[in-house]
C-alpha cells in the first residue's frame, strides 16, 4: 500500500491538471484511499503522471534480433552494466530486452507495443517480452500482406476474412492486427519490387492496397479489438506520399482506424523528387475526422536503425546508404527489411523530417488524436523522449534548435514563423500516456483513476524539461516501487496484453488446407500454447 | 512406473539437425520410441536410441551423487572462479538456454555456444553487411534456382531436399521439382551431387575467389583469366550460373561449413552473403547458412536477445562485451586463460582442437549431457539430463528462425537442463551475495 | 614415405546416426576413424583397403583406417572423414580472431603404418 | 617522474589494465600508481597486486613496463600523450583507440594491436597478433590515423577498413591484409598472406615479395612511384629493414577492387604482371 501526498497530479482522462492530491495504491491498483499506516512518499515540488505508455516502437521479436546481432559496434559504445539484482545488457540504437524494459523504466514508461511482428514468429516475440522487465507489452500482428487473408478478401468472402483474422490474433496471442505496405511486401517478395500506390494491383491477386486495408479494418471493427487497425501506409517516405496517406484514411473514414508513423506519409513534391511538407494538409484531415488517429513517428537526429516490415523500402534505404542490409521474407505473411541509419541535421531530407514531425505536434490541436512516438528505433531511439519534449514544451529552445538544422528544409515548413504554442504538462501527459491508453482501448492505463493500474511516475519539477522527464524521481510499476531517488529499487516482470476475438471454429477447414499445402510447419504446431503466456491480461473486446 | 501402453504421438518434432522437421509421428511403447514415421535415417536413429538410460545423476569426480548435491558443487565451482566460460547449448531448449546466460551474467563468465565453430563466421559476416534471407516455406513456395554451396545436406540434413528446397510443390513452383533447377558447388562429388542439375566442382580453398568472381561478373566487372586455373571452375561455366542467378525468378544460395570452416571463413561466408545481395538488383534472391545442430538457431538467438551479441560473449566486467577470437571458447581454452567450464549438451573434449582439449581437462569443467560423451568422462561434475524433445517441452528454433514448440514423447527421470540450469543460478547467486 | 594431401573432415550419414547410439560406443569410433581416399593415391601410398595410415601436422596425430573412393568423387590428394575425437587431433587451436579454427582443407602428412 | 612497472607475478587468468597509461598516471607516486584498479577476470584488483612500482627521475610522460605481459589487455588504451615503454611481450589490445604519444613495445604483442588507433605510434620490436591496425567486428572504419609500425610479422586482416595512417610490417603478413580498406597505407616488407585488399575502395598496400592478385584487379603499369621513396626512407630510419632494391626498384600498379569501388592500389615490387 503507498499513498502519494503533496505531488501535482496530472490526470488528463479525469480532468485533472495540476491539483495538489493524494494518490493512493492498493494491490497493484489505484484506489481511493488507503488505511494510515501505508507508507508514504512526500512527492512536494514533483509532478505525478500515469506512467508512460508508448503505442508504437520496435523492441522484440525476429526482426529486432537481426538488428541487435546486426550493429555490435553501436552496442559496444553504450554497455548496460548490471547493477544490484538485475541482468546486464546492451544499449545503443536497439537494446538488449533487459536494457530495453530498464531503460523504458527509466524515462517513466510502464506500458510499451511492440509494433510489428509475424505471427509465424509469436513466440519468439513472446518469449523476448518476457525477458523485456517492468513494463507491460504487447504486440501488433502483422496481416496486411497475409497471402491467405489476400485471398479472402479477393473473393469477397468477408465473414471468413473476419474468422480467419481473429484465428491469426489468437493463434499469435497478438494486440491486434497491423498492416504495413499492404499488397507492396508481397510484390517484393514476388520480385516486382513494390505497389507503385494504393490503387495499384497487387500481382497474383487482383485487388488493390485500399481493398486490403478496408477489409481488414471493417474485420477488426466487427471483432471489436480494443486498438483497431494499425496502419503504416504504402509508399513510406516517397516525395508525394500524402495524397495515398489521405486516400487511405478517406476509405477508412466514419471508422475507426490509426495511422502509424504519420510523419514519415506527409510529403509533398513529385515522386523521386525533393520533398515538401504536407503536415498542415494532413493536420486539416485529422482534424475533421476525429475517427482517424495517428502517432507522429517523430525524427530525431543522430543514430538510429530502421528496422520494418516495409522490406521495399528497406531496399530504397540501402540504395541510399550503401552500408548494412537485412533483408528477411517470411513465409505467407510478411517481410522484412533493416537498415542502420544516421539522420544528420544538415541533410535537406533527414531535417524536413524533423521538422515535419514538430509541425505535427504543433499544428494539431486535438492531443488525443495523435500520440507521440519516434517509431523506435527508426526515428531514433526512444531514449530521445525527454528531449523531443523539451522541444515541444519550450519555444526558446526549439528556436534554438531550428536555426542549426538545414535552413533549406526549414524553408518547407512553418517552423521558422517562430510558432508561439508550447505544449503543457497537461498536453504532455496526453500523448504520452493518456491519449495512447485511449487509442489502445487500455482503460485501466494511461489514468490515476480508482481502478487503473498503479502505474505511476513521479518528476521533479524543473525548468529543463529534458532534465526533468529523463529522470524521474519515482517509478510506480503495479503498485511496486521500481525506481526511488533516480535509483532502481526492485525488479519486476510485467504481463503481456493480448486480445482473444471469437471466432468460428470452423474457419480452421479453410486455413488448414492452406498450410498443409503453403507452410513449412505443421497447422497444429503453429498456435502459440498457453505455456509462454507467464503473466498476462486479455484485453476484452468491444462486443 | 514405466507406461507400457502404445500411444501415438503427432506432430512432434525431431531437434537433431538444424531442419527441426515437426511432422513426426512418433510411436511410444513404454520408454521406447518404436517408430519414427516422417523421420529420415538420422531422425529414425535419434529416436530409437534415445531411451532411458540407467545412469548416475550426477557425477562428482567420478563418485556418484544426487542432482542436488551436484548443483552445490558446480555453484561452488562457478562462484569462485575469475574467468569461466559457459558454452554449448544448441542441443536443449531455449528455456535452458536463457538460464545459461544468466548464468554467465550473474558469475561474469564468457558464454559461447557451438555457433563459434560451426557458423560462427557467417554471424560475422552478417555483421559486416547483412544478408538476404527468407523462411524456409518461403523458398518451398517460390524458389526456381537453389544453389547449395560448401555442404552435404544429402547427408546431414537429408529432408532439407524433400522438405523445403528441392521437391516440393509450392505456390509459384507448383511442379516442384520441375519447376527448379538445383545447383551444387563443392570441392568434392558428395551424395548431394545427385540431386543437382549442375555441379561445379571448385578447388579446395578457392571458395572465396570463386565467389569475388561471380559478384564481379553480376556487377559486369572485368574478371580476370587467371580465376580459371585458381577455382578450377571455367569461366564459362560461371557465366551460364551468373545468367541463370540473374534471370531466375526467386533464387537461394544455401551453404555449409565447407565455406565457415575453410581457409577465409567469415571472408567466404562474406561473399557468398554479398552475391545474395547483389542479385537483388536484378531479382529476388536470399541466402541461408544451414546450420547443423537441433537448436543452435536459438542459441543465437536467446544470447543475443540477452545481451546484444549473438556469441563470444564476456561478461566479466559486469557488461557483455563481444569478441569472436577473444572471448570464444575454444581460443579461451587453447590459450589456457579459463579457469573452469559449464559446458551444456555438447561435446567440446571430442570435437576441439588438441590444446583447448588438453586445457579442458586441466580446469574444473560442469557439464551436462544426457549421454556420456568424452566431455563428460573428462568433467569435474556432470549431470545426466533429460533429451529435449523427447523427454522435455520447450522451444526450438529452425535454422530459418521459425520457433517451434516441442512435446516430448515420455518422461525421464532426469532433470531437464533447465532446471539444474535454474538450480545453479539460484544457488551461484546466493554464493555471490546477489540476492534479495 | 609420407606425402602431403589436404583433409577434409565432415559430417556423414552413418556419423549421424552413431553418434545417437552413443559417442563412446564401437560404431560411432569406427565412423570417426575411417579416412576415405582417392584410390589411385591408395596404390600409390602402397595401402589396402582397411589398412592403418598416420595422418599428421603440427599438432598431432592420429592412426586412421583406409577406405577407397573412385577417383571421380574424390579427387587425388583428398582425404575425407567424419568429424570426431581422431580428427581433432590433427587441428591447431589457432583461429586467427574469429574463433573458428582451420578444420576443413587443411594440409595433413599421411605415411603408411607398417 | 617517470613510472617503472614491474610484473612481479603473473596473473591467472587475463589482466585487464587500460589504466596502464600516461593519461592515468601521469602526476601519481609509486604508490598511488600502485592503488589504481585493474581486473583480474571478473575480480577487481590493483596494479600492485601484479606489479612492483617504482618511481624514477624523469618525465611525467613516461611509463615503463617490465616482464612478459602476454596476459595483460588493454596498455595504453585511449591515450593521448607521452611514451610507454614495454620491455618485453604485452597482451591484446594495446593502444587501442589511442589519440597521441607513443607505445615501444620490445617483444611481442597480442591480436588488436592499434585497433581502430586514431593518432600517435606503436612500434612492435617483435611479431604481432591478428588485425593489428584493424576494425573491431561490425564496424567500417578501422585505423583512423596514426603510425603502427611492426618489426616482425604480423597476422591476419592487417588494417582491416583502414581510414587513414600508416602502416609497416617489415616481416610477413597474413591473410586479408588491407581488406575493406577505405584509405591510408600498408608496407609489407616480407610475404603477403592470401586475397590481399578484397573489397578495398581507396587505399595503398605495397608488397615486395610478389602476392596472390584477387581476379578482380586490374593492371595498371609498372612505374617508380616517388611517394613510396621517400616513405621507405622514411621506414629505414625507424629501423625497418628495407633495402636499396625497395627504394630504387620499379612497382607494378594493380587497381581494385573493382567488387567496390575500385579506386585502391596494389603496388609490387617488380614487374609482377
Amino acid at each position: 500500500m503507498l499513498r502519494i501526498v503533496n505531488g501535482r497530479v496530472y490526470d488528463p482522462a479525469n480532468n485533472i491538471d495540476g491539483e495538489i492530491r493524494d494518490i493512493c495504491v492498493s494491490d497493484g491498483k489505484i484506489v481511493a484511499d488507503v488505511p494510515p499506516e501505508a507508507r508514504s512518499i512526500d512527492a512536494r515540488g514533483m509532478v505525478v503522471m500515469p506512467g508512460g505508455v508508448d503505442m508504437h516502437a520496435h523492441i522484440a521479436g525476429p526482426k529486432v534480433n537481426l538488428a541487435r546481432k546486426l550493429i555490435p559496434e553501436d552496442h559496444r559504445r553504450d554497455p548496460h552494466p548490471r547493477v544490484g539484482l538485475m541482468r546486464s545488457g546492451a544499449g545503443g540504437s536497439v537494446p538488449s530486452t533487459f536494457a530495453t524494459g530498464y531503460r523504458y523504466a527509466m524515462l517513466g514508461y510502464t506500458t510499451v507495443m511492440e509494433a510489428a511482428a509475424p505471427a509465424l514468429g509469436a513466440r519468439h516475440v513472446i518469449e523476448e517480452l518476457h525477458d523485456t522487465p517492468i513494463i507491460d507489452k504487447g504486440f501488433y500482428a502483422l496481416m496486411g500482406n497475409n497471402v491467405l487473408l489476400m485471398r479472402l478478401i479477393k473473393e469477397g468472402r468477408k465473414d471468413a476474412v473476419r474468422n480467419t483474422l481473429a484465428w491469426w490474433l489468437n493463434a499469435a496471442k497478438a494486440y491486434t492486427a497491423k498492416i504495413v505496405n499492404p499488397g507492396g511486401v508481397e510484390m517484393w517478395k514476388s520480385g516486382s519490387n513494390n505497389v507503385t500506390d494504393q490503387n495499384s494491383t497487387i500481382e497474383s491477386f487482383g485487388i488493390t492496397p485500399l481493398q486490403v486495408v478496408d477489409a481488414l479494418s471493417l474485420a477488426v471493427d466487427e471483432l471489436g479489438l480494443p486498438h483497431p487497425t494499425h496502419i503504416h501506409c504504402n509508399n513510406l517516405g516517397h516525395s508525394g506520399n500524402y495524397t495515398t496517406t489521405l486516400e487511405t484514411m478517406r476509405v477508412l473514414q466514419g471508422r475507426r482506424a490509426h495511422i502509424t508513423h504519420i510523419q514519415f506519409h506527409c510529403y509533398g513534391g513529385k515522386l523521386g523528387g525533393k520533398p515538401t511538407s504536407k503536415a498542415a494538409e494532413i493536420i486539416e484531415y485529422l482534424k475533421n475526422h476525429p475517427e482517424t488517429t495517428a502517432d507522429v513517428g517523430q525524427v530525431m537526429f543522430g543514430d538510429a536503425v530502421t528496422m520494418t516490415a516495409d522490406a521495399p523500402l528497406s531496399y530504397m534505404l540501402h540504395k541510399l546508404s550503401g552500408g548494412k542490409w537485412v533483408n528477411a521474407d517470411v513465409e505467407n505473411e510478411t517481410g522484412c527489411g533493416i537498415v542502420p541509419f544516421v539522420y544528420q541535421d544538415s541533410n535537406y531530407v533527414h531535417a524536413l523530417q524533423w521538422g515535419i514531425g514538430l509541425e505535427l505536434f504543433l499544428l494539431n490541436q486535438n492531443p488525443w488524436q495523435l500520440a507521440l512516438s519516434t517509431d523506435h528505433p527508426n526515428g531514433g531511439s526512444f531514449m530521445n523522449y525527454p528531449r523531443l519534449i523539451k522541444l515541444l514544451m519550450d519555444r526558446d529552445f526549439r528556436n534554438q534548435e531550428i536555426k542549426k538544422v538545414n535552413q533549406a528544409a526549414m524553408k518547407k515548413t512553418v517552423l521558422l514563423d517562430d510558432l508561439q504554442r508550447e505544449y503543457t504538462l497537461r498536453e504532455i501527459a496526453i500523448v504520452t500516456r493518456a491519449g495512447p491508453a485511449r487509442l489502445l482501448g487500455l482503460k485501466n492505463k494511461g489514468h490515476l483513476g480508482a481502478g487503473a493500474d498503479a502505474d505511476i511516475t513521479i518528476y521533479e519539477e524543473q525548468a529543463d524539461k529534458e532534465a526533468m522527464f529523463s529522470t524521474p524521481r519515482y517509478v510506480v510499476k503495479s503498485g511496486k516501487i521500481i525506481i526511488e531517488d533516480g535509483e532502481f529499487r526492485a525488479d519486476h516482470g510485467g504481463r503481456l496484453l493480448h486480445v482473444m476475438p471469437a471466432y468460428d471454429p470452423q474457419i480452421e477447414e479453410v486455413i488448414k488446407p492452406f498450410f498443409d499445402d503453403f507452410y513449412s510447419i505443421q497447422f497444429e504446431n503453429y498456435a502459440v500454447g498457453d505455456e509462454y503466456l507467464h503473466e498476462h491480461e486479455i484485453v476484452p473486446t468491444l462486443r | 512406473m514405466e507406461n507400457t501402453d502404445k500411444r501415438i504421438i503427432e506432430n512432434a518434432t525431431c531437434t537433431f539437425c538444424g531442419c527441426v522437421c515437426d511432422d513426426m509421428i512418433l510411436t511410444v511403447e513404454g520408454n521406447h520410441i518404436t517408430q519414427a514415421k516422417n523421420a529420415c535415417v538420422l531422425g529414425k536413429a535419434w529416436f530409437s536410441e534415445h531411451t532411458v538410460e540407467q545412469r548416475p545423476f550426477a557425477l562428482i569426480d567420478g563418485r556418484e551423487a544426487g542432482t542436488d548435491e551436484a548443483v552445490e558443487a558446480a555453484a561452488q565451482v562457478l562462484a569462485n572462479a575469475r574467468f569461466p566460460v559457459v558454452y554449448g547449448l544448441s542441443d536443449t531448449t531455449c528455456e535452458a538456454q536463457r538460464q545459461a546466460v544468466a548464468i554467465a551474467d550473474y558469475i561474469g563468465a564468457s558464454i559461447d555456444t557451438t555457433t563459434s565453430v560451426c557458423h560462427g563466421p557467417s554471424g560475422m559476416a552478417f555483421q559486416g553487411a547483412g544478408e538476404s534471407t527468407a523462411t524456409l516455406g518461403e523458398v518451398r513456395n517460390r524458389a526456381d534456382l537453389v544453389i547449395y554451396w560448401g555442404g552435404n545436406p544429402a547427408e546431414s540434413h537429408p529432408r532439407h531436399f524433400t522438405r523445403y528446397s528441392v521437391t516440393p510443390k509450392g505456390m509459384y513452383v507448383p511442379n516442384g521439382r520441375k519447376d527448379r533447377t538445383v545447383v551444387l558447388v563443392d570441392v568434392r562429388q558428395t551424395p548431394s551431387a545427385k540431386v543437382a542439375d549442375i555441379f561445379l566442382q571448385v578447388k579446395p580453398r578457392a571458395d572465396f575467389e570463386m565467389l569475388w568472381a561471380l559478384r564481379a561478373l553480376v556487377k559486369g566487372k572485368p574478371v580476370d583469366p587467371s580465376i580459371e586455373e585458381i577455382t578450377g571452375v571455367s569461366l564459362h561455366a560461371m557465366k551460364d550460373l551468373v545468367q541463370r542467378m540473374k534471370s531466375c525468378r526467386f533464387g537461394v544460395l544455401f551453404f555449409g561449413m565447407g565455406l565457415t570452416m575453410t581457409r577465409g571463413r567469415h571472408y567466404n561466408s562474406g561473399a557468398l552473403l554479398a552475391l545474395a545481395t547483389d542479385l537483388n538488383e536484378f531479382t529476388h534472391f536470399v541466402a541461408k547458412p544451414v546450420r547443423g545442430h537441433g537448436n543452435v538457431t536459438g542459441a543465437d538467438n536467446v544470447v543475443s536477445w540477452q545481451t546484444g551479441y549473438p556469441f563470444a560473449v564476456n561478461f566479466s566486467r559486469g557488461f557483455p562485451r563481444f569478441n569472436p577470437g577473444e572471448f570464444t571458447t575454444v581460443d579461451l581454452l587453447a590459450r589456457a586463460e579459463a579457469d573452469a567450464a559449464l559446458i551444456i549438451a555438447s561435446d567440446p573434449a571430442s570435437n576441439f582442437p588438441k590444446a583447448a582439449i588438453e586445457h579442458l581437462k586441466r580446469i574444473p569443467t560442469i557439464v551436462l549431457d544426457p549421454k556420456t560423451t568424452v566431455t563428460t568422462s573428462v568433467a569435474k561434475i556432470s549431470f545426466t539430463t533429460a533429451t529435449y524433445g523427447i523427454n522435455t517441452g520447450g522451444t526450438v528454433y529452425r535454422m530459418d528462425d521459425v520457433p517451434i514448440s516441442l512435446r516430448p514423447a515420455f518422461p525421464s527421470p532426469y532433470p531437464s537442463d533447465e532446471t539444474v540450469l535454474r538450480a545453479i543460478k539460484d544457488r551461484v547467486r546466493q554464493l555471490l551475495g546477489q540476492t534479495a | 614415405m609420407a606425402e602431403t594431401m589436404l583433409l577434409i573432415p565432415g559430417r556423414t550419414s552413418k556419423q549421424g546416426t552413431s553418434l545417437n547410439a552413443g559417442k563412446l560406443g564401437a560404431e560411432y569410433i569406427e565412423v570417426t576413424t575411417t579416412v576415405e581416399i582417392n584410390s589411385d593415391d591408395m596404390a600409390r601410398l602402397g595401402v589396402k583397403e582397411g589398412d592403418a595410415v598416420r595422418l599428421s601436422t603440427e599438432v598431432g596425430e592420429c592412426v586412421v583406417k583406409c577406405k577407397a573412393r573412385k577417383p571421380s568423387d574424390l579427387p587425388a590428394g583428398m582425404l575425407f572423414m567424419a568429424y570426431g575425437p581422431a580428427s581433432s587431433q590433427l587441428v591447431g587451436g589457432e583461429t586467427q580472431g574469429t574463433g573458428m579454427p582451420l578444420s576443413k582443407s587443411f594440409d595433413v602428412q599421411v605415411e603408411r603404418v607398417a | 617522474m617517470s613510472l617503472h612497472l614491474t610484473l612481479r607475478q603473473q596473473p591467472d587468468v587475463p589482466l585487464e589494465a587500460e589504466t596502464l597509461s600516461p593519461d592515468r598516471l601521469a602526476g601519481l607516486d609509486a604508490a598511488a600508481a600502485a592503488a589504481l584498479p585493474v581486473m583480474h577476470g571478473n575480480r577487481k584488483a590493483v596494479v600492485a597486486d601484479f606489479f612492483d612500482v617504482a618511481a624514477a627521475a624523469g618525465t611525467d610522460d613516461l611509463l615503463v613496463l617490465e616482464g612478459d605481459l602476454s596476459r595483460v589487455k588493454r596498455i595504453g588504451e585511449s591515450m593521448t600523450r607521452g611514451l610507454i615503454l614495454i620491455k618485453g611481450n604485452a597482451g591484446m589490445h594495446v593502444g587501442v583507440d589511442m589519440r597521441g604519444g607513443e607505445i615501444v613495445v620490445e617483444g611481442d604483442v597480442g591480436d588488436w594491436v592499434g585497433a581502430e588507433m586514431l593518432g600517435g605510434r606503436i612500434v612492435v620490436k617483435g611479431n604481432a597478433g591478428h588485425q593489428a591496425g584493424s576494425v573491431y567486428r561490425g564496424g567500417h572504419k578501422g585505423m583512423l590515423g596514426g603510425e603502427l609500425f611492426i618489426h616482425g610479422n604480423a597476422g591476419a586482416e592487417l588494417g582491416n577498413s583502414m581510414r587513414r595512417g600508416l602502416i609497416a610490417v617489415g616481416g610477413a603478413c597474413g591473410d586479408f591484409a588491407g581488406v575493406n580498406m577505405l584509405a591510408g597505407t600498408i608496407i609489407v616488407l616480407g610475404e603477403m598472406g592470401w586475397r590481399a585488399c578484397a573489397g578495398m575502395t581507396r587505399g595503398t598496400v605495397v608488397g615486395m615479395q610478389g602476392a596472390r592478385v584477387l581476379p578482380t584487379f586490374t593492371f595498371d603499369c609498372v612505374y617508380r612511384p616517388t611517394f613510396l621513396r621517400m616513405l621507405l626512407l622514411h621506414l629505414r630510419a625507424q629501423g625497418l629493414p628495407v633495402t636499396d632494391a625497395q627504394i630504387a626498384g620499379e612497382y607494378t600498379r594493380w587497381s581494385g577492387d573493382h567488387i567496390s569501388l575500385g579506386r585502391g592500389e596494389l603496388l609490387l615490387l617488380g614487374d609482377s604482371r
